[in-house]
């Protein structure tokens, strides 16, 4: 059905959002946690902060990026040098670049949970021995659970669909760093390719379909179900 | 770049069709198959700057290449403008039009309400032509209000194949590759600066073939290529 | 001495002071009007809430003293404590709500098992449901388990039978009795059922209306 | 401070954005609903549909609003024949492909507190004399702010942002539909133009900082501070 | 006739059956054991869960009836009710909680004003608090104050005095006494407590273990 090069972009574009993801998550909730529940000064700005990349155009996210990691860049350097980390025109580039992106709406969605969880269940849950750490695994963390799930969700259509940074910041390059929609713009480039576009298009929204209904089953694992009595 | 291999090119997007052409008949000669990653001009010289590994650039206009040789980036000496290419007037395959172009030619007229597709005429290379030939041809101010700049010039051939606009500026071979579009007319050469692309190697390649394919390119064997999707060589 | 505590607490433009001392043992009845501060004192001794000043002793551990600034964690005060408004975890099963402080207790410190709690509770039926599928007394129910489950070295019950009907409210103080008596652990307990005090408590706490506070029987 | 140019693209983002908000909202909200509150066969299409415009590049939603909004494309002239509303080249069209961008990320961020909502409190509403619709406007959306109001940020900064599908759908033309992150689009077009840049990033990032100033000044406002009893 | 009830109620895998009649007038009250079905009865009449069958009349008007498919939104039914998990607007300050109802009835139903509500409930110093604030007696009275100011024509009270203290426990059984005599409101009262059931109710409805129904007093 599919045909090689088609494989190769959609193994590539699994790659990078999985590690994308995998990398953007705990980033993505330790922010949420602090937006939620420190108070600090400049805590607007760390928001703004977060933001940033939902509001600038793509491809000014993806500039930045080319000025902190490349190779002749501080960070880039730094990173290259000492943990052999190299990410420009590298797929690892394009993992970045997803990530970063995917970051706001994460942020958003867990602080919204968060923000959400009732303290005095976790007051409980110290009373009966647990400490912070125990509570947060068995009482804040699957109360927050929604918002996980809804940011992972988000998160991972976003990487999916992430073009503008990417190109910019990790390029085209085929079996590299050429994801799904970098494979949509170049066939746009030709006049004529129209049913190219669209296969692609097809197999850029059956992952994600496949995404939403894996989440929507973990949603109801987890579920907790609507409550009836105030416990 | 590992053994096997072939150079990284960063190519303008516009030569996506024919730069891939060109290197099926160079691999087709033996060697490994050169990776191409095809982006606007401006994202690659600006790659290019940050450090990026590549091999060779070939760029859609000479100031971007400019640029990336004034941070003395390139190899010396091995920078060739090698390719030319037309501009012209399209229309719409289901709506021709007879409209000739001379100077003070009735452009603003034949649009109507509509707006004239082109490539963004501050920056993209092909709207920065357009402008001049528009603007030597004292046709501009009338039709400076009335324009669809758009992402690229592939995005303004779509507007016109799509009927958003009635008539389109665009190089000839976007408008020969794209059937949706129909030629009206060509802009006389002496209406805008010359229209060529250039190449370079990079002055940070180590790959063994880089030099290689630049010659290749350039070479007779490589602008016939070229010339088969329509670009005028020199 | 079981409680020892002479605290001053905060709470929003309210200053509640307490201060008494129980004798050995036995089970100690907070009395008083609603809104007087019951409540907002087993917060205060669970380390849920932080006194502004004072200190707190129980079985003549120190939990708080804010010259020697000792504050235990909560889970540092071995508290069982049997919240007015229950506070069950609503993702977790009768069952997981029930042993989740009894598996965190160390062996040696648990003095109750899971099937004595069903037992005299009544709740064996109910394990496999959420908290939110209860009803409010056996919803009451599971909170007081949970509480005795975890093994704790003194209890905090605010008002733990309010809903519970006159049955089962019979067997659970013939087993409060047989903890306060047996184990000799001391007790906390707010109620408005004088029945209930007087048959339960070797003393009684009047907490009156915000800033005062005495000592009776 | 800003030149004559600068006011222009900045005022016309504002406006572009503004507009884009106040039309996805309610279409946002019904979409949040209807997620959270109905079950129905065919949810998770309608789900994956939502998200559609997060996992396609930006370039391919903007073409199949050519597709469907242009002048020779049915609902395109039905819009313009009978309600006068056209949108390619126009600003309406900058505003309508901001708000189906920002569209899905409204819809989660609103989707997840509705789901949040303790429906007790609901039936308790309609007891005490409220019908549905009394009950919705005086306990469901307030009780949902956090969410409508997260919504709105993320939908704000992704609509500030947007470039990908306003430049195929509505051109770039100054003044009309060069919105921000056009006229950054345009600028990074051309070899040193760093400066210029900048100063439009800056704006963006302006506009957003304010709008993320407010929504917590709201957030605040129509806060309702940790339960300390199940009520 | 005040109350005329007939039905059968599914929760979860228990089926709930429940038929009786009262005659006109005064209090009735729901005696059984914690879990038995009060709550589900009261969640049934006020429109806020669904019989599978019967039909339910409150001072002859016909509330619910499966074969004529009558079947009145809550908002239609008028009761004002007292959930045992009180239900606050946690958005809300007291003052708009207590007159949420009030405000939606039409000036005419209305039998009580906001003053006299805060007379005998002792929350008046609460007005501008939000109820995540309030202790647990003090929420509860406003959570009755809120059910009697919504001009209802029948009251459905869940435990409505569990953690209310004696002297204003006192105080409101005396308002309730009134509202009975006085307006002659039908009046559903859950209550695990023998001496209020004894002093308020004229009938006593005992609810036995899921599945059983009787008639007493
Ligand atoms: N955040 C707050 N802001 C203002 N007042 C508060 C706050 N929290 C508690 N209070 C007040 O502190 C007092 C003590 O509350 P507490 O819950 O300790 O009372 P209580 O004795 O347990 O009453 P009840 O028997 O009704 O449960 C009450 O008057 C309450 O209104
Ligand atoms: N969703 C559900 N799933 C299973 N069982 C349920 C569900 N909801 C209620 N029940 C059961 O229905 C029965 C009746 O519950 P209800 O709340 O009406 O009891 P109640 O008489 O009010 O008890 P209490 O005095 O403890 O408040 C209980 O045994 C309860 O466990
Ligand atoms: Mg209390
Ligand atoms: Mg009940």
């Amino acid at each position: 059905m599919l045909t090689a090069e088609e494989w190769q972009i959609l193994l590539l574009s699994l790659k990078v959002s999985a590690v994308a993801m995998a990398a953007a998550l705990p980033v993505a909730f330790a922010l949420a946690w602090v937006l939620a529940r420190w108070r600090f000064p400049g805590k607007v700005l760390l928001d703004a902060l977060v933001h940033l990349p939902l509001v600038l155009p793509p491809v000014v996210t993806g500039w930045l990026l080319l000025i902190a990691f490349g190779t002749n860049a501080p960070i880039g350097r730094f990173l290259s040098d000492w943990l052999g980390l190299t990410f420009i025109f590298r797929w690892t580039g394009a993992a970045l670049a997803a990530a970063v992106m995917a970051l706001p709406l994460m942020v958003r969605a867990m602080r919204l949970s968060i923000e959400a969880v009732d303290r005095r269940l976790e007051s409980a849950a110290r009373t009966l021995g647990a400490g912070r750490w125990r509570t947060f695994a068995s009482v804040t963390l699957p109360l927050a659970m929604p918002g996980v799930l809804a940011g992972l969700v988000l998160g991972l259509a976003r990487s999916i669909g992430e073009f503008g940074a990417t190109i910019t910041f990790a390029s085209n390059i085929p079996g590299e760093t050429q994801t799904l929609p970098l494979a949509i713009y170049s066939a746009l480039q030709m006049p004529g390719s129209e049913w190219q576009v669209t296969r692609l298009a097809i197999l850029s929204i059956l992952v994600s379909v496949a995404a939403l209904v894996a989440s929507e089953w973990l949603a109801r694992r987890s579920g907790q179900g609507a409550a009836r009595h105030a416990l | 770049a590992a053994q096997g291999s072939g150079p990284l090119v960063l190519a303008a997007a516009s030569l996506q069709e024919s730069m891939n052409a060109a290197a099926d008949a160079w691999t087709a000669k033996g060697h490994p198959r050169p990776k191409i990653s095809f982006a606007g001009s401006s994202a690659l010289a600006r790659q290019i700057e940050a450090g990026a590994p590549a091999d060779i650039f070939v760029s859609a206009d000479e100031p971007w290449m400019d640029e990336v040789q004034s941070k003395g980036l390139l190899r010396a000496k091995t920078r060739v403008s090698f390719l030319t290419n037309d501009l012209v007037l399209i229309a719409p395959a289901a709506k021709p039009s007879r409209l000739k172009i001379r100077p003070g030619f009735a452009l603003a007229a034949a649009l109507g309400p509509n707006r004239l597709a082109v490539a963004d005429t501050n920056a993209v290379p092909a709207g920065v032509y357009a402008k001049q030939a528009l603007t030597r041809l004292k046709v501009w101010p009338s039709v400076q209000g009335k324009l669809a700049p758009a992402e690229n010039v592939r995005a303004a051939l779509a507007l016109v194949s799509r009927g958003a606009a009635p008539l389109g500026i665009v190089y000839s071979t976007d408008a020969r590759a794209e059937p949706g579009v129909r030629v009206v007319d060509t802009f006389p050469a002496s209406s805008h600066d010359p229209i060529s692309y250039p190449v370079a190697v990079l002055a940070s390649s180590r790959h063994k073939d880089a030099e290689g394919f630049r010659r290749f390119l350039i070479s007779a064997e490589g602008k016939a290529v070229f010339r088969r999707f329509g670009f005028g060589t020199r | 001495m079981p409680f020892d505590v002479e605290i001053a607490l905060q709470r929003g433009k309210l200053k509640l002071d307490y201060a008494f001392r129980t004798e050995k043992g036995g089970l100690t009845a907070l009395f008083g009007p609603s809104g007087a501060g019951k409540t907002s004192l087993l917060d205060a001794i669970a380390g849920l809430a932080r006194p502004c000043e004072g200190r707190i002793l129980v079985e003549d551990t120190v939990l708080f003293d804010k010259a020697g600034r000792i504050d235990l964690r909560p889970e540092q005060r071995r508290c069982g404590y049997v919240f007015q408004d229950l506070r069950l975890f609503p993702h977790r099963s009768v069952r997981e709500n029930l042993i989740y402080g009894w598996r965190l207790a160390p062996a040696e410190q648990r003095w109750m098992d899971l099937d004595t709690a069903l037992g005299f509770l009544g709740i064996g039926h109910l394990l496999d449901r959420r908290p939110a599928t209860l009803s409010g007394g056996e919803a009451q129910r599971v909170a007081i388990g949970r509480a005795l489950l975890s093994g704790p070295r003194f209890l905090l019950m605010d008002e733990p039978l309010a809903s519970v009907d006159a049955e089962r409210r019979e067997e659970i103080l013939t087993v409060i009795e047989r903890i306060r008596d047996e184990l000799a652990l001391p007790i906390l307990y707010v109620s408005h059922d004088r029945a209930e005090v007087d048959r339960l408590a070797d003393r009684v706490i009047a907490i009156e209306a915000p800033r005062a506070i005495s000592q009776a029987k």
